[in-house]
Parts: C-alpha cells; structure tokens; sequence
C-alpha cells in the first residue's frame, strides 16, 4: 500500500430510531454528529470536510435536501458532498468519507446519515412508487413490497428454501435489538409469530420486514498522522467496495446479487481478504427483510450459494456463533431510517472492534469487521471492511 | 500523488428542449461521444462512474436506478452525488488521488424538459417551517440578493444588463448554446421586472443536454492523449442552508471554495494568472458577485470591468466565452459540467471561433442555484 | 450513438405523471418552542450560542457555526430593519400578480439572523434598505404555530 | 462509545400526536408534473403495444433480443441494430400474491403479480406484469403464460394495453 493513506474511524454516533420524532432533520443530523464528535474528543472546527448520506428527498419533503440539512450535519463554511445510492446509501457515505481523506485532500471528515422518512404522510409508502419506471412499471400501480417478494420467492424457489428456515433471522435480529439502546423493534419472539403473522405480499410477511423509521447517524474519520495524536484505538477502514448493477431487474435471475459480490470483491481486495468467512470476525449485513440477510451473507461469499439459512440454523451467525451476523439486531430490530439504518451498522463494526459494544458485544477478540448495506432496484451493493 | 487530467469530453444540446430522446438516450449518445473522444471501452477501462442528480429534477425517487446501463457501468462502481456535475468532478479528483482509480467518469445532464412545474421543485427546497409557508416564486431570493448586492457594491443595472447582453453574443458562436441572441442593453433594460430589480432577461432559461468527462491519472492520461487538459485545483464549499444567516451581499461559498482550489493550484494572484473563467450566471448580476468572489476583481468592481469590456471574449480577462447560463441554457445540476466543458474545449485550442489566444490557465465555477449556497470552483490548465 | 432515430414529428411520445404526495412537518425542538411564543405570547425569540456568544433569530437547537446546544432565550421585540427586499411580480406559474408581493429580510437589534416574510401596508416604491418595520400578527384565535401567524411587517414609526 | 454513551437523544412521538393536533406541524403537497420524453426505444415499444405487440430490440454482437427494448446494448456497449418482435406468452420466473395495494391499503382480493420471461426474447428477459384468471393457489413457477389484451379501441400506447397475463390451458392441467 505504498504511497496510499489509511483512514481511521475514531467517533460513532446515533440518535433513537423511532416512527416518528419531533426533531426536524438536521435536528436529528446535529444530535448524531455531535455525539461522535465528542465520543472522538474532538470538535466541529477539526473537521475539514463533511459527507452526507441521505435517501430519497421524498421521504423528508424537501428537495436537494442535501442542501437543507447541511448546517446540520456541521457542514456550516465547509467541503459538503451528499451521496446518494438508494438503500446502500448508509454504507456507501462512510466510503465517501474515506476518499476524501485518503486523498489526502482533507485530514478530516464528518459522516453523517439521515432520514425523516414520517414527513411523508400518512406513510412513506407513496415515496417508494415512484422509485419505479414512470412509463413501465409505475402504471400497474407497483408496490415496493412487491419487488422483495419476487426475490424472496425466486431466492425461496431456486434453493428451496422453507418460510421457517428465513423467519430465523428474524427472530435472531429483533432479539439482538432488545440489547441495543436505539432501537424501536427489539423483541423477543418465535419463529412461529414470524409464520403467523399478517401476509402482506406472500411471500412477505409482517414480521419478514423492517419498519420505517426516523433517525440519524455520523462518524468521525481522520487521517493516519491524526488518528495516532488523538487515540490509541482507531479503527481502520482497509476495504471499500460498491457495485450497481443494470436498470432493467427484471431482466436478472434475482434468485443471488451478484451485484453485492461485485462490491465485496472490490473491498476484500483492498483489505486483501482472501477467505472471508475465515477472515471475517462479524459483519453486518443489510437486512430490511429477513431473507435479505441470508441473500447478503451469500453474495458477500460469507457461505456458500443457499447455505445462509443452514448457518441460521445451526446458531453460527448468532453473537456467540462462528460468525456472528447483525448483533446490532439490524434493520429488522434496531430500525430502518434508510441511510440512517446502513450507517448504523457501521457505527456497530466500529463499536464491536473497540470492545465498546456493551451488552451487544460479541465473545472473542473481533479484529476484522464488516457492513454492508443495498439499494436501488435489488441493484446497489456497498462494502466496508474495519479492522482494529 | 499522481496528477488529475480530463482526457475525454462528450456533449449533446444544450437546447431549450430535446424532445425526441429520452434521458437515458440522451446521456447515452452524451458518453458515447466521450469514450469515442478518450478512447476508452466504459465495458473494460473506467474504474469508477459518477452521475451527478437530483431526484425531483428527474421525476424519479433513486435516479441512479436508472442510469449505470446507458454509460456502460452495468455491473461496475458507480455512485450518485446529489449536486453540481462539478461537484462530481471534484469527487473523481479525490478517488484518483487516492491511487486506488486510474479512471473515472463524470456525468450530468439537464433533461428540464420533462420537468413540467420546475419553479415548484424549486419552492420545495425552501425550509417547509420558515420559508415555503409565505408561498410565491422562489426567485424571489434571487432579487433580494441582487438589491442587497447593488446596494452594498453600488454596481448599477446597467453594468448587470451587460452582462446579458456579452453572454447571449457569446453565445452565438457556441454550438452547444441553446440561447445566444445579438440583442441590446436596451433590450435587458426594459424587459419585465420579475423580482425587483431582477428583470427577465437576466434569468438564465433551463436547457436540456448532457455532458459527460473522462478523468485518468497522469500514467494513464498521457497514454490516452497528447492533449490532456490537467485539473490543478478543486474547491468546493457550501455556507449555510439558512436564508436567514446567510451573507447577502458576498457570496463567501465561492470565495471559500476558490481558495481551496487556488491553494491546491498554487494559484496567488488569480487575476493575473487566469486567462479566462467559467462562472456562474444563473442570474446575471450573479457573474458580477462570483467574478469578486473567485478573486478576480475587488468586490463591487465586477460591474465596471463588464462595462469596459474587460471581460468580453476579446478583453483582457474574458468571463463565460461560452456563452454562460444565459447564452447556454440553464442545465440544472450539468451547469457546472457546461462551465468546464468550454475550459477544457479552450484549453484543448477546440473553441472554434471562441478560442482564446494562448490559453493556458481557466477556471470553472459552479453555484447550485436556489435557495442553495453552494459553489464550486476549479482550476484546469493545459500545462502540466 | 443511436442507428435509429426520431424524424416524424407525430413519433415522439411523452408520458405524464407526477411525484405529489402529503407532507407533514413537525417544527422541531427548537422550531416548537420558537412558533408556539409567537402564537401564545406574540414574541418573537433568540436563542443565544454560549461559546460564540450570539443570539440566533430563528433560534435553533445548536450553533451552526460551532455546534454548540443553544441555551438561553430572549426576546428581541417585534420591531425590525428590513436588510434587503424584493418585490416579485409574477407567481410561481409565471403569471403575472395582480399585485405585486414585497419579500425581505428583517434583522432584530443585537441578533444574527432574522425573519423573512412579506411587507405590508405601504407601497414598494417606498420600501428601502435599512427601513425600520415591525411585525403585524394575525389575532391570535387565528394563530397555529406558524410563520403565517405573522401577517407581515409594516412600516414602523 | 456505545458503552459510554448514557444517553441516546431523539423524541419520540405518536401517530396520534397529528391526528389530535398535540403536535404543531406545517402541512405541504409539492406540485411536481412530469412529461417525460419516452425516447426512441420505448416510445416504439408503447407504439406497438397499442398494435398488440411486444417489440424488443436486439444486438447483434452478443445476440440478446431484448425487452423492454433499448438503442443500446448494456452489455457491449454498442447501439442495437435490429427490433424483433417477441411472443406474448411467457414464462413466471417469480411471483407474489399480494394483499397490498399500492398505497399500502389492505386487499381482501389480492393482486397477483409476476415477473414473465417473454418467449422469443433472450432467456431471463422478463417483464412485470399483474396475472388473471387463474386461482392463486395454482399460480407455479415455470408456468406458461399468455397476454390477455385489452380490446384494440381501449389500447392506448401503454404497459396496461396487456390487462395481464393468464396461464396457457395446457398449463393448468
């Protein structure tokens, strides 16, 4: 790596996941990056550059919301990109971050993620139609849970894979949640509740899903030079990755994202991981559906094609499994502010790899760590690989 | 750290409406012109692609759903950033300079043809508490800077309307101009005051078109061409979102954004050592305001210059030979991409009956227009 | 580029639709506190930064500048300077007013920031920079937290 | 700092909070119209719909016919240099049966909903579209399908000219 910069996490930061919060945006967005600022022992005036991510403009009301949350997010007189990749946003804006610094064009970036989805009302649903085709698809009169359920039956179908086997993640998640104190879907549940449950578009189910939410969330990143003056912890990010794949989804075998495979090879490569499920200590990968974690672990080559249900099964992706999967408890408990949601599970690595994970934290001595969320129209994978 | 080149331009339009071609179309035949201009395959040798966008300016909720398949990046790294294509050019700067990337493309179009209530779009972006709820043409922004500016640098209506009339004649020799016109100070003076004392004429109209860049790293750019123009600086910057506490007179976005890229291109004496610039002029008296931002005059001297012709395409330091907004057409998020495209055209001797003699130096100047205080700057140059 | 192109005029299609939907705001912490004092008590209220030591108009939860949590409130009267204004002509459709609209910002004494909203009472030809104006409310059985609560600002004596 | 950090800020508030009007809030619908330019592919695509046919666009280089039918290939980065027209049966490649509609509103009947591979097109070119007159609990993978199209004087240049796909009767039995 001669002659290329490391960037270190050296803060985290989240506010409550909830339905709806009083907070406007940037209220929300201050709340996060403060906190990191001051989990980091630094203050608005070091940060040289600020990133943010952030969903649909939809979702808060407000176009170029970017813009709108700015102050914010601490980006007041300052370098302010906002990037934008569906539901892999989250993920996505901390690799933002990372060329900023690793560019050596700035010492310091704030990361910052937020979403107020409750400003569409009465449900962000409406938000999600027009995330299709005007002339295609949007005439049929398209519902986002439509295009999971397609998956999740392709995926279901190509591997035969039963309802009961996926509705496990479900339960491990919303599990996980209880402990995290974010979240607004911990519960301890069965996988007959999941079963049981209202079938929304079969086979979708209440409690396959993931909630809309309000939230925010932020990261300090540094320098190398930085990082050694101000902690004796960093976090490094060695991988980033993404990858899209073509418009047209429904011209793909949606059964496996080779999309996400795509993104992960990019960042394994960088982190030089040559064996993934050995290599990789925890991970957490995007789960607004409980299938999707499986499909996930499977394009991050965490298992074998039609092997993540078996692992499930078999307790390895619990926190005290081989490879412990989402111990945040994920989207699926901690909660979905889209952005929000994937920076969450990189505040999760960070916090993991520190030992700081409090009632979360996994047995051992996690030295590498991964996030990774999706987005756009089952198209968008984006990758971080941390080590301590 | 390896120097940044543009290595490959591709542009369609920029005309008042291209209603034959779809969005994709359009940014399709916009990349083929680029890649057939870099001489690269987008299957095999671009590392990362970058589209530049806004999802209510494209009808879309996630428009970077829809676009990696027309620029060749089906299954490849491509990423949104939600502003200026010169924004975008900033964010390829980096990734190169990480040297992790050797080559990246920057895409951003207007397709403001489809948009039907784009005014509208415009008033969504106000804070919905303190601002949208008193109603009305967001422009109204607009005019209350351009009185506070006036006021403040005693720069005169007519010195604003010279610059309608410079930037439309300019605009004349652009083929990539959808609204050049030989027109008079008079014709500026008595057009309609939409926002006093902002008149018609002095409203840039919004185009669609689309440009797309080929960035490379110096080894991978002097392979690909004898006439890289290299990117010495970018710097971008934004002041605050509140109306409220923003500066109305000055607009310090661009001041703090050229410095950052005039530190970068060690740039100390801007007006001396810029042969020409790309600035902003969504609104006319806009130039004016960016000219003393980006340094090349004091503040309130932009008026005059203009006046005396300084900054005509034959003057000493001539600002927008493209045409600016106003002659071009506003291209939404591609206005800044339309800024450099004519630096790099400059650069290259490829202006045509625009060329500037013996250009070395030019800047590009990006603002991302209301209600936002965001700009952009960077400085490219034929010399390595 | 293309091999096939459009050259019928009659040919080109376009397809209508929209991205409309309800929103609802809430007006924040600091937003909440700020409306509810112009309904309830006709006052319009900073928000001081304690490290920068400056008074925010409209307050707001944190200084933008150094992200400090702002701390105490005060009033600073209903009486402005208006720092520079516009008067807009034509609708957000580009149509003309029937009559026109003055837009400004109003600074308070000792305040960073102000308010914009719409003058009122008196012509534009006889709105200038640096003019002293002062808020007219609506009566407050009309008010619902809002900047709307404020009819406009007028000429004041 | 998880640990650390002994309080996570943020205040929650209920849905009936709106509705009872405890919460003050601003209220907004954005005017935001659209007439998006078909372009040269689909606006021959919706051209032909309205004939009552599926035209898809091919490429001569790596062979796909494709649909909907594009000026470019994606894959070889090349303008397509043939239209064919496709079969309108197909094949589901995946479907759900939903009870939601598309303002997430509950259904007592629901909308069945599939991807189809059209024949004649490449293998895995599929379209989304909504099936009919088949019973949700004999819907299959891998079943054959048919377009089931509005009357030709209903037909308006649109994805909903195909009112939707029902199965073939071999298919059934």
């Amino acid at each position: 790596m001669f002659g290329k910069k490391r960037v270190a996490v050296v803060g985290a930061g989240l506010t409550l996941f909830r339905r709806r919060m009083k907070e406007t945006g940037k209220e929300l967005s201050w709340e996060a990056s403060k906190m990191a600022l001051d989990a980091a022992g630094m203050e608005l005036g070091d940060m040289q550059s600020v990133v943010m991510g952030t969903a649909p403009d939809a979702f808060d009301g407000v176009h170029m919301k970017g813009e709108y949350l700015a102050d914010g997010a601490g980006a007041y007189r300052k370098p302010y990109t906002r990037v934008f990749v569906g539901g892999g946003t989250g993920v996505f804006t901390p690799l933002a971050g990372w060329w900023h610094v690793a560019s050596g064009q700035f010492d310091s970036c704030l990361v910052v993620a937020e979403e107020k989805m409750s400003s569409c009302y009465p449900h962000p649903q409406f938000a999600f139609t027009t995330i299709f085709d005007p002339i295609l698809e949007r005439p049929i009169g398209m519902n986002l849970i439509w295009i999971f359920a397609l998956e999740m039956h392709r995926y279901m179908h190509k591997h035969g894979i039963k309802k009961e086997d996926i509705a496990r993640v479900s339960v491990k998640n919303k599990g996980n949640a209880l402990d995290h104190p974010c979240a607004q879907l911990g519960a301890k549940i069965t996988v007959e509740d999941v079963l049981n449950s209202e079938i929304m578009a079969w086979p979708v189910q209440r409690l396959d899903v993931s909630p809309t939410s309000d939230g925010a969330g932020a990261l300090v990143l540094v320098s190398e030079d930085v990082a050694k003056e101000i902690t004796d912890d960093p976090v490094w990010i060695d991988g980033v990755g993404w990858c899209i794949d073509g418009t047209y989804w429904t011209n793909r075998d949606l059964y496996y994202p080779d999309y996400v495979e795509c993104a992960a090879r990019m960042a394994y490569k960088m982190a030089g991981i040559k064996n993934p499920p050995k290599e990789i200590d925890v991970a957490e990968p995007y789960d607004p559906f409980d299938y999707k974690e499986l499909h996930h672990m499977e394009g991050l080559l965490l298992c074998k094609k039609g092997e993540a249900p078996k692992l499930t099964a078999e307790g390895v992706t619990q926190r005290d499994g081989d490879l412990p999967i989402n111990p945040s408890g994920g989207l699926l408990g901690v909660g979905n502010p889209i952005a929000a949601a994937g920076l969450m599970k990189v505040c999760e690595i960070f916090w993991q790899l520190r030992g700081e994970a409090g009632k979360r934290q996994i047995p051992g001595d996690p030295r590498t760590g991964l996030a990774q969320a999706w987005g756009d129209l089952m198209q968008y994978g984006s990758v971080i690989v941390m080590r301590r | 750290m390896s120097e940044v080149a543009i290595v490959g331009v591709g542009c369609v339009g920029f005309q008042p409406i291209l209603p034959e071609l779809s969005y994709k179309e359009l940014m399709y035949e916009a990349a083929v012109k680029a890649y057939e201009d870099a001489g690269v395959d987008p299957r095999k040798d671009i590392d990362v692609f970058i589209t530049c966008a806004e999802d209510y300016l494209e009808g879309f909720s996630i428009f970077d759903e829809f676009v990696p398949d027309q620029l060749g990046a089906v299954l490849r790294h491509l990423f949104t950033v939600s502003g200026d294509g010169l924004l975008g050019l900033a964010n390829a700067y980096m990734l190169i300079k990480t040297g992790h990337f050797d080559t990246v493309v920057v895409e951003a179009h207007s397709k403001a043809s489809d948009l039907l209530t784009l005014m509208d779009v415009i008033a969504f972006a106000l804070d919905p508490v303190l601002n949208r709820p008193l109603g009305g043409h967001p422009y109204y922004v607009a005019g209350m800077e351009m009185n506070r500016y006036l006021h403040d640098t005693c720069t005169t209506v007519e010195q604003c309307a010279q610059v309608v009339v410079k930037n439309k004649k300019n605009a004349c020799g652009n083929p990539y101009a959808g609204y050049g016109a030989n027109i008079t100070l008079d014709h500026v003076l008595c057009s309609d005051v939409y926002f006093y004392p902002l008149k018609k004429l002095e409203i840039s109209t919004p185009a669609d078109g689309c440009i797309v860049m080929v960035l490379a790293s110096e080894k991978v750019a002097e392979k690909l061409t004898d006439k890289p123009v290299w990117v010495k600086g970018v710097g971008w910057c934004t002041e605050t979102p509140n109306l409220e506490t923003k500066d109305w007179s000055k607009a310090i976005d661009t001041r703090l954004a050229a410095e950052m890229a005039y530190k970068t291109a060690k740039i100390h004496n801007p007006r001396k050592e810029i042969d020409f610039a790309e600035v902003n002029d969504l609104f006319a008296y806009k130039e004016l305001q960016h000219m003393e931002a980006l340094k090349l005059c004091e503040f309130g001297e932009a008026g005059r210059l203009t006046e005396e012709g300084i900054t005509a395409r034959n003057g000493e330091l001539p600002v927008n030979p493209s045409g600016g907004l106003l002659g071009m057409g506003y291209g939404l998020e591609a206005s800044g991409t339309e800024k450099l495209l004519e630096v790099v055209l400059q650069l290259r001797g490829e202006a045509g009956r625009r060329q500037i003699c013996d250009a070395e130096v030019g800047l590009a100047h990006a603002w991302r227009g209301i209600p936002t205080t965001t700009g952009i700057a960077a400085v490219l140059s034929n010399v390595k | 580029m293309s091999l096939d192109k459009i050259t019928n005029p009659f040919h080109i299609r376009h397809w209508l639709g929209d991205m409309e939907a309800d929103y609802i705001y809430t007006l924040g912490i600091a937003g909440e506190r700020f409306f509810k004092e112009i309904k309830e008590n006709g006052r319009i209220m900073g928000a001081k930064c304690p490290r920068c030591n400056v008074v925010y108009v409209p307050p707001r939860m944190y200084c933008e500048k150094c992200f400090a949590k702002l701390g105490g409130w005060v009033d600073v009267g209903t009486k402005g300077v208006v720092h520079t204004f516009t008067v807009a002509t034509i609708d957000v459709d580009g149509k003309k007013l029937q009559k026109p609209e003055i837009y400004a910002l109003i600074k308070f004494e000792g305040a960073c920031g102000g308010l914009i909203h719409k003058i009122g009472e008196t012509t534009s030809e006889k709105v200038k920079i640096g003019m002293k104006v002062e808020a007219v409310f609506k009566p407050s059985f009309e008010r619902k937290a809002s900047i709307n609560d404020i009819k406009h600002f007028k000429p004041a004596e | 700092m998880s640990e650390k950090i002994k309080h996570y800020q943020g205040e929650a508030l209920k849905s009936a909070d709106f509705k009872e009007g405890r919460v003050p809030t601003e209220k907004w619908r954005p005017k935001v119209k659209f007439a998006w330019s078909a372009g040269i592919a689909i606006g021959k695509f919706l051209e032909e719909l309205k004939k009552g046919k599926i035209i898809a666009s091919a490429c001569s280089k790596c062979g796909r016919i494709m649909v909907p039918p594009r000026i470019y290939c994606e894959n070889c980065f090349k303008p397509t240099d043939g239209w064919k027209y496709v079969k309108d049966t197909g094949t589901i490649n995946t479907y759900s049966i939903s009870y939601l509609a598309a303002d997430a509103s509950r259904l007592k009947e629901p909308i069945l909903v599939a991807i189809i591979d059209l024949d004649g097109a490449s293998e895995g070119m599929g379209i989304i579209h909504k099936l009919g007159e088949v019973d949700k609990e004999k819907i299959k993978f891998g079943m054959k399908v048919k377009a089931v199209w509005k009357p030709k004087e209903e037909r308006v240049g649109s994805i909903t000219d195909i009112k939707y796909f029902k199965p073939l009767k071999e298919a059934i039995l």
